[in-house]
């Protein structure tokens, strides 16, 4: 009844060529984008202070399951590019976030190589060479790590031209098994850590603005402020303790604090000791900023695939004869799908070690698992649809967190906490079989028939 | 310069002891042989319904896992075959029953995904029953060497490789000879064709499953010998993926000549060029050496040549 | 009206000897003719005789081994299928080779994509690129500036496809396709889709119109529209055709040029009156089925 | 400025964080979260590690009522040895008042090293983990006792020069490593690189990939090289097939020593009798014979409260590597509640009771444990606590210590340590603290 058509024209092109062809839609987009930035950040946050939920809570959901959800459908939209607008399947995708993860660190840790050097006692002295200055804006790192990644699916998205299907999948798994190897043996890329694992430093956006200030207690009974500015998104900054500071009297702002838990807990009344304290990114920054990046690759992607280049996408996805009749050139075409697709990739690598490990090891982290677990995402999502990528890949992050924190109630009837887990893997792999069964183009159509269904309710005659 | 080209040609160098060499040139064959037992599953499968099963890597570690599980119960070991033949081909009609008779007509990856989701099942089930723990197979196939002018062979891996040598001619006589090969044949050559001289798919289906599930059982079984039956065994399927891509999806013979292309492929760029690299190499040089091949042939080894048409 | 009396224009098509082989197999063997602009050039013959094939080698997607074709007085053996398009060959196909994922609307705007050029591109190719050294500086630049224009889908781009959106909607004006300008062709009945591809290939502007056997499958109803949007074509704005149809009754009617092929050979070539008349036509392929048909007219 | 006024709602609920947490917590309990791998590849090895590690709590609780009165509670969490679904288990108990993770995950553990300080929570990796961390000036939160790989490696060369007969015939002897190719893996490679120049071997390492099925390259590189000794630092299913291999090609056995991830009943049984003779290094002794776990067997399993089917690991290597775990764990609440007084300690008391963790010979035998470790003891800047290694034995039927405690090469290894911690610490804008 409220949602439908009836009464809704356009005089222009222009207009008609919108992204929404019902106002119903376009507000409820800016209802859910209201909702995310603004709704969930203020919301939970009201109601950890109200004591309706702990603190902790909150952590869980930003740590481990919203940022966790952003990065997969910042990849799963990445992949749908490739896959469902372009057709071409690829089994490569987690290697390409891999290239975004360690193109982000070295950028971030300006480009470390290696001089090493005999000492007189004979002993090997090796120490690290910066070529450029160290960047810690996510932002300007994100962009890198999707443009570095681009170029290196291009170079793999170049057999494309011969191979198809399922040779072409298998083939991407070529890339999968080679960069990730790179990941692993290549010195230079972890800077030549003994275990090849990366830590990204320090990064902050919007140094100049203040955000937090840490109060200290002096001996005389007076107070000193400390001043934070900048919003912190990894890392922790170490600052400076003032001189003969005592105790801790209050920490406000975008931040955390060593001394955030010490305030609060039993022996909160202890003195500062040391000279230094440390800052960290709250999980709120984080959530923000991921879900802007996410939004605005989101509203790229839309145009992209609404326009002249997603048209010749799809156009080598339905018909590759056809299309190359009508003068689509298919490698150009193809290779464009692949540099956009890593792109995105690219960026969704970046997010998933800036705002979410942390710190990770590329062979584990950009597994061939993740590539597997993204295509799932993206089909079961529905192939060539943005909305689906989201729906997917919600699907696939929350199911096992869902059947997880369900487990407590089966735990009590079963002892054995392996089987438990193994019942998880079975309704998991069941669940997905039931899906491609019901509706084998995936949530998007579920999705676009529930609309469908709206816009007769309730007359549907 | 003598470096780079020492580098170039270091697997060929490595014949310069040649036992050395001969003994990498059999390795990577007979390894070659191991991954061809995992790969003429999935050729199976794609051959008549067109389905790529990644489940079938799991497949393997079930039925290694039922009958490792079957033998450590103390069945007696031919027993125990025929036990797990038979979990198989039941296995095969609950899949048919359950999902692939839901699944017709469906995009080929759809397909794919539905066995994805398949394998994830079925590692878990077949784990829920039989437990996480190694369990030793040995169903007598001998252990050690030997060493003909002073190469060294093991039995193992000869066993292995009468075995498939063994089981593509029961293969080439189940296709060629039998009245459900042949209709086996035509489902692969045509499906709608088929049908309508009246070949009943579902019962092909069933067949098919079961036939690889077999199939399975045997690979299980050599690499269940070498490494013990545990999770692990399911990952195997990735080393069989280059050989499939090499050989053609629907090529019984292409798996085994593309199995033995990359095996020696493999072993010889790894013992030649790993040193140099740090190693660890084989996995993606077996799928780089593929997608090469597959730039020059897109159909693999033995696929037809294509043909477009409008 | 008749086709003799018509004024064409110059040679737009010259096939020359044309022989192609698969294998050990000769699908087309010595074949020559010409297409004079703003004719309808039809190809016609018996199944297997080599004509979507002959089509398949003038829009560059089967490369012949012997012979050459010159299209707009330029030679060429070997050409890809997208750059035949770009010269202004269109074509539509004998089973329809629709983008099934898209609408109708989308269908007809990729056959706009050609025309379509990034803003960007655009100012690059009037103003800088006979600018020496820059034009290699600023190519690259162009390029990306278009991309980030597309992904923005603003200002100059929008207005681009606006420009095109128009021209667009012409062709479904022409082809009365409006009512299914947002269904997805896959639902469409199958004389719709092939009104559907006929417009992707109008919305090229092409040049040279290859149909193969747009009239196949369809009911009377729909083959009379078919040959009216044809016609129309030809005469109002002058489109070239190339027609493969095995409706003799339609062939003869509309045709300005008949080429008759079989086994792969030409054995004939004039106007439907003279190929009527030709008796190795008669023979070969008109022979006794058609002859009531023929006297009809 | 102005930013701050909207932002400081905030940050009260970032405070929050840590108020409400503990205040759920019943006063008498003290949680641990268990992150195990029941599941997936390496599930062979994580089932006896982890119920080795729920046993001797359990047994703690029912033998002596929890931890000086305070009962323990637990929650097993699966990781399946992923990273992502470590992280998902860390953020859901952190809630329940951790004070304290065992990662057990390469993977896991340097996810959450940055994360310790800020959550005041206690990483304990009793044998594996991140090396460099056992430098507690840089690593105030991270515990790698009681040794590292590092130090596991310089014994290693220590116990092989012994073989040898002196560190001085080690010139010019070959030895290989084959490693599980991962950043668990390649941990001991620059530690054995020093050592090679120090004491002139020559040393090959061959990288093995996940799983590790099919080693064949692997083992005709060894065909050609014949190294005098073999270093397996396996995982999994990798570390049958390289016993197995070994054999095949007629290694012998008692000159191949694995790492002590690779030294359990589960990598040599299923090899059947090639394993005889191989050794493994190990940081406590072998078998069940032990008052300690014959109490658990008594206490716990006659009286039906074990884990099921969970009675067979006990007195296993990666058993009594779980109890080992738990006992670390307990002995420093222990050493929290005397310091601070209190029954359950917090995050900081627990960081405290680990620092300063002092597991002397008596107080192993008085757990039952005599002769089973060393006396541990860890200090301000040494997480590590000084724990020597052991080499064990397969002989076809159970594992046998054939060393005495070997001390690894401290002077070697610390600085080495020292010197990877203070690059982190430069790189991650740390000012080490100062102990003294």
């Amino acid at each position: 009844m409220f949602y439908r058509e009836a009464g809704q024209f356009y005089t222009t092109y222009a207009k008609d060529q919108g992204i929404f062809q019902l106002k119903q839609d376009k507000y409820g987009l800016w209802g859910l984008l209201f909702f995310a930035f603004l709704v969930v950040p203020i919301g939970l946050y009201l109601l950890v202070q109200g004591g309706v939920m702990a603190g902790t809570t909150k952590d869980y959901l930003y740590n481990s399951i919203l940022l966790l959800l952003l990065v997969n459908c910042m990849a799963a939209m990445g992949l749908n590019i490739l896959t469902g607008y372009c057709g071409q399947i690829s089994l490569g995708t987690a290697a390409f976030m891999g290239v975004g993860a360690f193109t982000a660190y070295k950028f971030s840790t300006g480009m470390n190589y290696r001089v090493q050097k005999e000492d007189n006692a004979g002993e090997l002295v090796s120490t690290l060479v910066p070529i450029l200055p160290q960047i810690d804006n996510p932002i300007a790192l994100i962009l890198l790590a999707g443009a570095v990644t681009a170029i290196v699916g291009v170079l793999f998205g170049l057999p494309s031209l011969r191979i198809k299907g399922f040779y072409l999948a298998v083939a991407t798994l070529a890339a999968q098994f080679f960069l990730v190897w790179c990941f692993s043996r290549v010195e230079w890329l972890y800077d030549y850590t003994s275990s090849s694992t990366i830590q990204i430093p320090l990064l902050k956006v919007l140094s100049f603005i203040e955000t937090g200030t840490i109060t200290f207690g002096m001996p005389d009974g007076s107070t000193k402020a400390v001043s934070v500015s900048g919003f912190l998104v990894a890392g922790s900054e170490t600052l400076k303790v003032p001189d003969g500071a005592k105790t801790i009297v209050s920490a406000s702002g975008f931040i955390l604090t060593d001394f955030s838990k010490a305030l609060s807990s039993p022996d909160a009344s202890r003195a500062v000791t040391g000279e230094t304290f440390r800052i960290y990114p709250v999980p709120e920054t984080k959530y923000i900023f991921s879900l802007a990046i996410v939004v605005v690759f989101a509203f790229i992607m839309k145009n992209l695939v609404r326009g002249r280049i997603g048209r010749a996408w799809m156009a080598i996805r339905d018909m590759d004869i056809a299309a190359q009749l009508i003068g689509i050139r298919p490698l150009a075409t193809k290779l464009l799908a692949f540099a956009v697709s890593s792109f995105f990739c690219g960026v969704a690598g970046a997010m998933l070690l800036i705002f979410y490990l942390g710190a990770l090891e590329g062979a584990e982290a950009f597994n061939i698992n993740e590539s597997f677990s993204i295509l799932f995402m993206v089909i079961i999502g529905g192939l060539g649809s943005i909305t689906g990528s989201f729906l997917g890949a919600a699907f696939i992050t929350l199911t096992p967190i869902i059947l997880i924190n369900v487990q407590p109630a089966i735990s009590d009837v079963f002892q054995d906490k392996a089987l438990v887990e193994h019942i998880q893997f079975m309704v998991f792999g069941a669940l997905i079989i039931l899906f491609l069964i019901m509706e084998p183009l995936g949530l998007s159509r579920l999705w676009q028939i529930a609309k469908e269904k709206l816009r007769q309710w309730p007359f549907p005659y | 310069m003598g470096e780079i080209l020492e580098f170039i040609f270091a697997p060929i160098l490595i014949f310069e002891s040649w036992r050395f060499g001969m003994e990498v040139v059999i390795s990577g064959l007979l390894a070659g042989v191991m991954y061809s037992l995992v790969a003429l599953g999935f050729v199976l499968i794609y051959k008549a319904s067109g389905m790529f099963n990644f489940a079938q890597g799991v497949l393997v570690l079930f039925a290694a896992l039922n009958l490792a599980g079957f033998i450590g119960l103390g069945v007696p070991i031919p027993l125990a075959i025929i036990l797990t033949i038979g979990i198989m081909i039941l296995f095969a009609i609950v899949v048919e029953y359950l999902i692939l008779r839901h699944l017709v007509n469906q995009e080929q990856i759809i397909l794919f995904m539905a066995t994805i989701g398949l394998a994830f099942f079925l590692s878990a089930f077949g784990e829920t029953i039989w437990g996480s723990e190694v369990k030793k197979l040995d169903v007598g196939i001998p252990q050690g060497r030997f060493e003909p002018f002073g190469i060294q062979i093991q039995y193992l891996e000869l066993t292995a490789g009468a075995v498939a040598a063994a089981l593509v001619i029961c293969l080439a006589i189940f296709f060629n000879k039998t009245k459900i090969g042949r209709a086996l044949r035509a489902v692969a050559d045509d499906h709608q064709a088929a049908l309508s001289v009246g070949i009943n798919l579902r019962t092909i289906w069933i067949i098919v499953w079961a036939v690889s599930g077999i199939v399975a059982l045997v690979a299980g079984t050599m690499w269940g010998a070498k490494s013990g039956v545990q999770f692990s065994l399911s990952e195997i399927a990735l080393k069989a993926l280059p050989v499939l891509i090499l050989g053609g999806f629907e090529s019984i013979p292409g798996a085994i000549i593309g199995g033995l292309i990359i095996g020696l492929g493999e072993k010889l760029a790894e013992v030649g060029w790993g040193p140099y690299v740090g190693g660890a190499i084989e996995d993606w040089f077996a799928y780089i050496l593929a997608m090469v091949f597959l730039v020059f042939r897109p159909q693999g080894l033995f696929g037809e040549k294509i043909i477009e048409r409008v | 009206m008749s086709a003799t009396e018509r004024q064409f224009g110059d040679v737009l098509l010259k096939v020359d000897n044309i022989t192609l082989r698969f294998g050990g197999v000769k699908a087309i063997t010595d074949v020559s003719f010409e297409i004079r602009e703003k004719q309808i050039f039809a190809i016609i013959g018996p199944n297997g005789a080599g004509k979507t094939s002959m089509l398949n080698v003038i829009n560059g997607f089967y490369h012949p081994q012997e012979g050459t074709i010159t299209y707009k007085g330029n030679p060429r053996q070997q050409m890809k299928p997208h750059e035949a398009a770009e010269t202004g060959i269109a074509r539509t196909f004998q089973n329809v080779a629709l983008f099934r994922g898209m609408s109708t609307l989308d269908n007809v705007m990729t056959g706009r994509l050609l025309k379509m050029s990034g803003p960007a591109l655009r100012y690059y190719h009037q103003k800088l690129a006979n600018l020496p050294v820059i034009n290699y500086l600023t190519y690259p630049a162009m390029w990306f500036g278009d991309l980030i224009l597309d992904s923005l889908y603003w200002g100059p781009y929008q207005r681009e496809e606006v420009k095109h959106r128009k021209a667009a909607e012409e062709v479904i004006d022409f082809l009365e396709i409006q009512s299914i300008r947002r269904t997805p062709v896959g639902r469409l009945p199958y004389g719709l889709q092939k009104r559907v591809e006929l417009g992707r290939a109008l919305a090229m502007e092409p040049d040279l119109l290859l149909l193969d056997e747009p009239m196949a499958g369809m009911n009377l109803e729909e083959k009379e529209d078919m040959c009216r949007f044809i016609i129309d074509l030809n005469h109002e704005f002058g489109t070239t055709m190339a027609l493969i149809e095995h409706d003799m009754g339609v062939v003869m009617d509309i045709s300005d040029q008949v080429v008759v092929l079989n086994y792969g050979r030409k054995i004939a070539d004039g106007t439907p009156n003279e190929v009527q008349a030709d008796q190795d036509v008669i023979d070969a392929y008109l022979g006794v089925a058609h002859e009531a048909d023929l006297e009809e007219k | 400025m102005r930013l701050k006024g909207l932002t400081l709602g905030l940050a009260a609920a970032v405070a929050a964080t840590g108020i409400t947490a503990p205040a759920v917590q019943a006063e008498e309990t003290q949680f641990f979260p268990f992150f195990t791998y029941r599941t997936g590849p390496y599930a062979p090895n994580g089932i006896p590690s982890a119920n080795g590690m729920v046993d001797y709590m359990n047994y703690v609780n029912l033998k002596w009522a929890g931890v000086g009165g305070v009962k323990l509670v637990w929650e097993e969490c699966e990781t399946g040895y992923n990273t992502k679904k470590g992280v998902e288990c860390y953020e859901r108990t952190k809630g329940k008042g951790t004070t304290v993770v065992f990662p057990y995950s390469t993977g896991i553990t340097y996810k959450l090293i940055p994360n310790a300080a800020r959550d005041k929570i206690s990483i304990l990796t009793v044998g594996y983990g991140r090396t460099d961390a056992s430098d507690g000036r840089v690593f105030p939160w991270t515990f790698t006792t009681p040794t590292t790989y590092w130090s596991q490696a310089s014994a290693f060369i220590k116990y092989i020069g012994a073989q040898e007969g002196g560190m001085d015939k080690l010139k010019g002897k070959k030895i290989a490593l084959i490693y599980h190719n991962s950043a668990y893996g390649k941990e001991p490679i620059r530690t054995l690189n020093l050592l090679e120049r120090k004491f002139g071997y020559k040393l090959t390492t061959l990288a093995v990939n996940h799983p590790g099925q099919e080693q064949k390259a692997t083992w005709l590189q060894i065909r050609r090289d014949r190294p005098d000794w073999i270093l397996l630092w396996g995982w999994g299913v990798m570390n049958q097939v390289s016993i197995k291999e070994a054999t095949n090609i007629g290694f012998k056995m008692d000159r191949m020593i694995g790492v002590w991830w690779s030294g359990a009943e589960q990598d040599v049984v299923p090899t059947g009798d090639a394993a005889k003779g191989y050794k493994a290094g190990t940081f406590h002794a072998a078998g069940r014979d032990f008052p300690l776990f014959k109490d658990i067997k008594k206490v716990v399993y006659d009286a039906g409260k074990g884990l099921p089917g969970g009675e067979k690991f006990i007195g296993q290597v990666l058993w009594n590597r779980g109890v080992v775990n738990s006992i670390f764990a307990t002995e420093a609440m222990a050493t929290a509640q005397k310091q601070y007084g209190v029954k359950r300690v917090n995050g900081d008391q627990m960081r405290w009771g680990l620092e300063n963790l002092h597991i002397t010979a008596e107080r192993w035998a008085e757990l039952g444990l005599k002769g089973f470790m060393q006396p541990i003891k860890n200090t301000c800047a040494d997480h590590e606590g000084n724990g020597p290694v052991l080499i064990q034995q397969w002989d076809g039927k159970k594992w046998n210590i054939v060393s005495d405690f070997i001390t690894p090469m401290r002077e070697v290894v610390r600085p080495l340590i020292e010197k990877s911690a203070a690059a982190y610490a430069k790189k991650q804008g740390i000012t080490p603290r100062t102990c003294s």
